[in-house]
């Protein structure tokens, strides 16, 4: 269990804020009494048991829940202080400052270029250079851009799984996201493409705010300077946040035995 | 939601509001795609405005009951009663399906559960080519091919009910066959995998698991079937002999309520021809009926799954 | 109707029999083509109407199948000729039976007689073939052969000459009708009370299933409406079209 | 032993059915082929039917066709696609879209006769627009809507979720994730659906008979009446005295829908994006 | 990484012996070399990073590959020293000695009775009492008897995921199988049913031997008595068995420097 990265000093400020989260997809109660602080230009973890709510979580961040109908979240999500279901709120623009990596790799059906300009594009920047000076760098920041600068136009599609996991990250970053949101993003592919990604993420938390879920323990360790524990006891009950602590801490010395028994082992 | 009140961060940009005029957009769009959703909706008042009130008097001048169970149909006479059309179109629909469906099903089946890939690209785009072929080529094939075999075998004339099952049957083997297969294919993979897991020869697995897992989907394809028996036109105009009456035999000539409307129409005037629109939209019932009875069918099943 | 129209120098209105639609259509087409600047407006309502039409000036020739009833004869119409629709009954060539009387007719369209032993044939069922309520075939033989008596609804009803034609060709105990010029060596023609439908017998009247097909105008034909019945009964439209319709030209009865 | 007899003859039997299928398919198409190839000439496609016998060509039925279906085309496609977009993206399960779906498929199993019949009574008749292109393709498109619908529907609900919620996490409003994502990549299979819709309407007869008229006719704009080729078909095949031109007319037809149908396939396989 | 399970003497007898074997989806070349043997009345494990062939591997037992069109097995497997590959071998009896749960729960959509009841009727079993005593056995000995006998009638969909898992136990304990292959059995579904499964294998492998691929290394250590860890090392190149050996070395002692990266999460 080795930390590739630099510790995040305690008095960081945090970036998000949540307090007492309870979440409801119609009448199921998927999370209760989440309350977590994100700390910024840190990685965060969640990890816990499969259905423990963890991509549930997340996706309030952004409020791609509000896409699903009949949830409904109640409780405090802040973003730099500001409560982002209030009341006339945009979503279009919070997932702007928040951008999300999918657990499948899903490029638009058309040009590498395109796929990476279409964020730009959506805040109507239409010049060709800006657009070909965004695309660069964002392609260069995830690492895809030696592999691609001669096959712009190729569609996003042709590229390999772990290629085209980057170019979902070189879209995100295109538009320039202050937090990015990994729901398992390395689970679909290949261990070589995994390493990439991992290194990708220990460059970008210089300056962006990650929150990664997995479910792959050694990786948590690995990458991220908090963990969170999720799970829910039983099935049909919602799911709670059991520890939150720094990853080192959490995983030498849980203070929770369920915890404990979780990355040890004894279940899940 | 509870308002509790967040300091606000130092170099927060602020989170924007939702604009009013991408909302009003967003919105506008959204109502416009509703109005052409319902344009289905308004097509099917339409035909229930136009065709029915065409159609509505007859069922007051001559009575609804006279007008469904009388057994003559002699316009020229002022008798207008269906029942042998009814019966025509019940006859033909029923022959058609009893030699359809086996067919269609079989079909299915070989398509989901048999077929390697290589066959199917074969087998498939056949049997979706045999529901492009319009119907009057049916009827042309049927009245110029069938209709002669069918006589010498009967020694009629060849138009009847027989002659229009053979041709009915074909058909409706598309749209059969296409849901049926569809009912097979949806059932998971892992069902299939585990019936031969346990040692059951194909034959058992598509009979023993895959047919009643399917069993729905393909009494709701049978039942779209019959919709489409009891409204085919050309084809069973031009094979069954247009004679309105209860036959002697199934090789004898008679008529369905389609056909009937098309042999009349050029000529029907006043009453006659309200009966036409009458006889129209009693097959608009009985296929909206079916349309219900299909769906009626499928929330039964979900219920069924969903326990008890 | 539409009310009075003036003869116009350029445009002909036609209206009335649906069985005469196709030589009036037909034939003012040609007329069109041969006469650029004339149109000939042609359609079919029913001999009824065509009269009616005629009569009340809402158009210029009026059309018909049938003979003016005595409560038309007043209206002062003209009545040109232009064909005779003489109707055929048909056999398959195997049938034995040779002629038949009216009567013997009426009995097996009516149903009454339903085998062909009953008229000195084989023991074998009649198929009887009928035409559609729609067609002016029908409409004739009903009323020069039936009468009164209705046709047996259990009769196969075909909506065209060619398919009663091909029927009767191929079953044997088939029996049709259908108009003489469509007949050919496939069927066998019956003999009616004694005649046999041949051009001769019908233009010298003698064949009993027929009729003529007329032309009725206000007076006397001018103008346009003279030229255009002139036409049609010129060589150029009775020997094709009307022999394409079926029907017998008039031109062996004028001289 | 006994088993894998009763699994032999059974599967023997599925092989018989499949195979019926394909035969009796091929049986039709070799036949009318077979008949009508001789028939088939410049002539016979561009000249006029003449005489009492329609011999000739059949030009005006062709025209008539292509020109109805075209027109239909043009009014259900817009339409058909923004109600799919709006079932698929943006309606929520509940009583309206229960009765949308309900009607769409009642419209889906009308007879076409009585298709046939609606149309003459509100759009040849009440709404006084006669028979013409134009009332035969009002007629033709509402056959065709539902049609269009479901494929549209199907095709949108295809995109992988994954997409969409790339483009809404990336900031996109619906609208813009709806136009510049899930249409375009739907796209192909939309276009097949509009194909296929269209090589129904061009085989429809009980439709067009009571809608366009039966006047053979060159049809210039939409309120001009005309004879499409399945009416044509038909009366010649009942006339029963000119069949060989029946043949070529029934072999003309049968190109023309199964060039709408392999196109439609064919276009899909070349264009297929997700 | 507890051994729940009783030691299996070395010298137990080989219930499944493979040699050479090489298995081909068309084109591709899927598995290479393997030899192993697999010990009666015992767990045997196969780990390994996804995709590295352990399902192919497991579906050869039972001939189930032959159901999918172009594969081709080559080598030796020796089914109580009979190859099974042998022409006039019927593998249809086959599967009938060999049952195989896997990893979605998947009842037939008919009753619970007609679930369990499936086997017993293909082979021809009739008589209701008979039925219903194989049906009430084969229950118990799944651990399902208890919460199903008042419902054995209902549909077994009705049932929850690790309620179905276990149905499936019982649908193959009813035909009573000699081997029993499992194919992630518990990886869609709950902790605490987890828990059930493993104790029932724990049961029945005094009867019957098993052969249980698992992602979960813990799950692995748990319940197996022996080992093998396959790995594909080249993405397009066949995949190898690394190593094999009882679970306590594999586990403590790997002797492959990959069986130790693997376990130990330096890559998967
Ligand atoms: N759209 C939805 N509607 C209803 N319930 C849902 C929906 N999505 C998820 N759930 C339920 O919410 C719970 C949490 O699901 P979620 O996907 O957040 O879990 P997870 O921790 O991400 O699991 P995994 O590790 O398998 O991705 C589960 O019980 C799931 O069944
Ligand atoms: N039907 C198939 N046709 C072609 N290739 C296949 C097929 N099934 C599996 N493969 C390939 O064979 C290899 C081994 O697959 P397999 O499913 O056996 O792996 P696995 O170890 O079970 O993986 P997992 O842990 O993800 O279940 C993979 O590369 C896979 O892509
Ligand atoms: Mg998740
Ligand atoms: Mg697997």
């Amino acid at each position: 269990m080795s930390l590739r990265t630099s510790p995040v000093p305690a008095d960081a400020p945090n970036k998000i804020a949540v307090k007492g989260l309870e979440f409801y997809y119609g009448d199921f109660h998927a999370l209760t009494d989440i309350t977590v602080d994100i700390k910024e230009k840190a990685v965060t973890a969640f990890i816990g048991p499969s259905g423990c709510g963890k991509s549930t979580f997340l996706r309030c961040f952004n409020r791609m829940n509000d896409l699903i109908p009949g949830t409904r979240a109640e409780g405090l999500i802040a973003l730099d202080g500001q409560h982002i279901y209030e009341a006339g709120v945009d979503p279009v623009d919070l997932r702007r400052r928040i951008g999300m990596i999918f657990q499948q790799p899903n490029p638009f059906p058309m040009s590498i270029y395109d796929n990476v300009a279409f964020g730009p594009r959506l805040q109507g920047v239409k010049r060709k250079a800006e657009l070909d000076e965004i695309v660069q760098t964002s392609l260069e920041r995830a690492n895809l851009w030696k592999e691609t600068k001669d096959i712009l136009g190729r569609n996003g599609l042709a590229l390999s799984g772990g290629q085209q996991q980057r170019l979902c990250i070189a879209r995100v970053l295109a538009v320039e996201p202050e937090v990015m949101l990994m729901d398992e993003p390395c689970s679909a592919i290949d261990p070589t493409s995994v390493q990439k990604i991992e290194d990708l993420m220990a460059e970008l938390k210089d300056r962006i705010t990650i929150v990664i879920v997995t479910h792959n323990m050694q990786q948590a360790a690995r990458v991220s300077d908090f963990t969170a524990f999720f799970l829910q006891e039983v099935a049909g009950e919602p799911a709670v946040l059991v520890e939150y602590d720094r990853t080192s801490n959490l995983f030498t010395s849980p203070k929770d035995r369920r915890t404990e028994d979780y990355i040890t082992g004894r279940f899940g | 939601m509870p308002p509790t009140p967040v300091p606000p961060a130092a170099e927060s940009r602020g989170l924007q509001l939702v604009s009013r005029s991408t909302y009003l957009k967003e919105l506008a769009l959204k109502n416009l795609f509703l109005v052409c959703a319902c344009v289905a909706v308004a097509g099917v008042a339409l035909i229930f405005a136009f065709v029915g009130l065409r159609g509505w008097p007859i069922f007051a001048t001559v009575g609804p009951w006279s007008f469904l169970t009388g057994t003559e149909w002699n316009p020229t006479g002022a008798e207008y009663g269906i029942l042998p059309l009814i019966y025509g179109s019940v006859v033909v629909m029923l022959g058609a399906l009893v030699i359809g469906t086996p067919l269609a099903v079989g079909t299915a089946i070989f398509l989901s559960e048999i077929a390697t890939p290589r066959v199917r690209s074969i087998v498939r785009p056949a049997v979706e080519l045999l529901a492009g072929i319009p119907s009057v080529i049916y009827g042309f094939f049927g009245l110029i091919i069938l209709r002669p075999i069918v006589a010498n075998f009967t020694d009629g004339l060849g138009f009847g009910a027989v002659t229009a099952w053979f041709i009915l049957a074909i058909m409706i083997v598309p749209t059969i066959a296409a849901i049926s297969e569809d009912a097979l294919r949806s059932i998971p993979p892992g069902i299939r995998e585990a019936s031969y897991a346990m040692g059951a020869t194909t034959w058992q697995t598509i009979y023993k698991v895959l047919v009643p897992a399917a069993k729905i989907g393909i009494i709701d394809a049978i039942i779209l079937g019959m919709g489409r028996a009891i409204g085919e036109t050309m084809a069973v105009l031009m094979v069954v002999g247009n004679a309105p009456v209860f036959p002697e035999s199934i090789s004898e000539p008679i008529a369905t309520l389609t056909t009937q409307i098309v042999m009349d129409m050029p000529y029907a005037a006043g009453d006659h021809r309200t009966a036409l629109f009458g006889m129209a939209i009693i097959l608009f019932l009985v296929s909206m009926g079916l349309v219900a009875l299909v769906r009626l069918i499928s929330r039964f099943q979900t219920a069924m799954e969903s326990g008890r | 109707g539409c009310g009075q129209r003036s003869a116009s120098a350029t445009e002909l209105v036609v209206t009335g029999s649906t069985t005469i639609l196709p030589i009036a259509e037909i034939a003012g087409e040609m007329y069109h083509d041969r006469n650029p600047d004339k149109k000939i407006l042609v359609s079919g309502l029913g001999s009824s109407a065509g009269i009616e039409t005629v009569a009340h000036g809402s158009s210029d020739i009026g059309t018909s199948s049938r003979d003016l009833k005595p409560a038309e004869e007043e209206l002062g119409l003209f009545d040109t000729p232009i064909a005779y629709d003489a109707i055929a009954v048909i056999v398959h060539p195997d049938n034995p039976v040779d002629a038949l009387t009216t009567e013997q007719v009426r009995a097996i369209f009516s149903g009454e007689i339903e085998n062909w032993s009953e008229v000195g044939g084989r023991d074998k069922d009649i198929g009887l073939v009928n035409r559609d309520e729609a067609s002016g075939t029908r409409e004739a033989f009903h009323k020069i052969v039936m009468g009164d008596t209705p046709f047996d609804r259990t009769a196969a009803v075909l909506p065209g000459t060619g398919q009663v034609r091909s029927v009767v060709a191929n079953a044997r105990g088939a029996v049709g009708y259908i108009s003489l010029g469509f007949v050919n060596d496939e069927v066998k023609v019956v003999a009616i009370d004694g005649i046999a439908p041949t051009t001769e017998s019908v233009i010298a009247g003698e064949y009993p299933v027929q009729r003529l097909l007329h032309f009725f105008t206000v007076g006397e034909p001018t103008g346009l409406a003279r030229d255009y019945i002139d036409f049609v009964l010129s060589e150029a439209v009775q020997g094709t079209i009307v022999k394409d319709a079926g029907f017998t030209p008039i031109s062996g009865r004028i001289e | 032993m006994n088993k894998n007899v009763t699994n032999a003859i059974a599967l023997t039997l599925l092989w018989v059915s499949a195979i019926t299928t394909v035969a009796v398919l091929g049986t039709v198409i070799l036949y009318v082929v077979y008949n009508g190839i001789g028939e088939l000439s410049p002539a016979f496609i561009f000249t006029w039917p003449e005489g009492v016998a329609a011999e000739g060509g059949i030009w005006p039925t062709i025209v008539s066709t292509m020109y109805v279906t075209a027109l239909a085309m043009v009014i259900v496609t817009p339409i058909a696609i923004l109600a799919a977009v709006y079932l698929a993206e943006y309606a929520v399960q509940g009583r309206l879209v229960g009765t949308i779906r309900f009607a769409a498929d009642s419209l889906a199993s009308v007879p076409s006769i009585v298709m046939g019949l609606f149309g003459l009574a509100l759009f040849v008749e009440a709404a006084g627009i006669g028979f013409s292109m134009l009332s035969a393709a009002l007629a033709l498109s509402f056959l065709m809507l539902p049609i269009v619908m479901r494929t549209t529907e199907e095709a949108i609900r295809a995109v992988p979720k994954y997409i969409r919620w790339g483009s809404y996490g990336l900031g996109a409003t619906k609208w813009q994730t709806v136009s510049r994502i899930v249409l375009p990549a739907a796209m192909p299979r939309i276009i097949t659906g509009i194909i296929l819709a269209t090589g129904r309407a061009v085989g429809e007869t009980a439709v067009v008979i009571y809608t366009m008229g039966q006047a053979i006719n060159l049809p210039v704009t939409p309120l001009d009446s005309g004879r499409p080729m399945t009416v044509h078909l038909y009366l010649l095949a009942m006339e029963g005295i000119n069949l060989p031109a029946a043949y070529g007319t029934a072999l003309l037809l049968m190109i023309l829908i199964l060039a709408f149908n392999l196109g439609a396939r064919y276009f899909l396989r070349r264009n297929r994006k997700v």
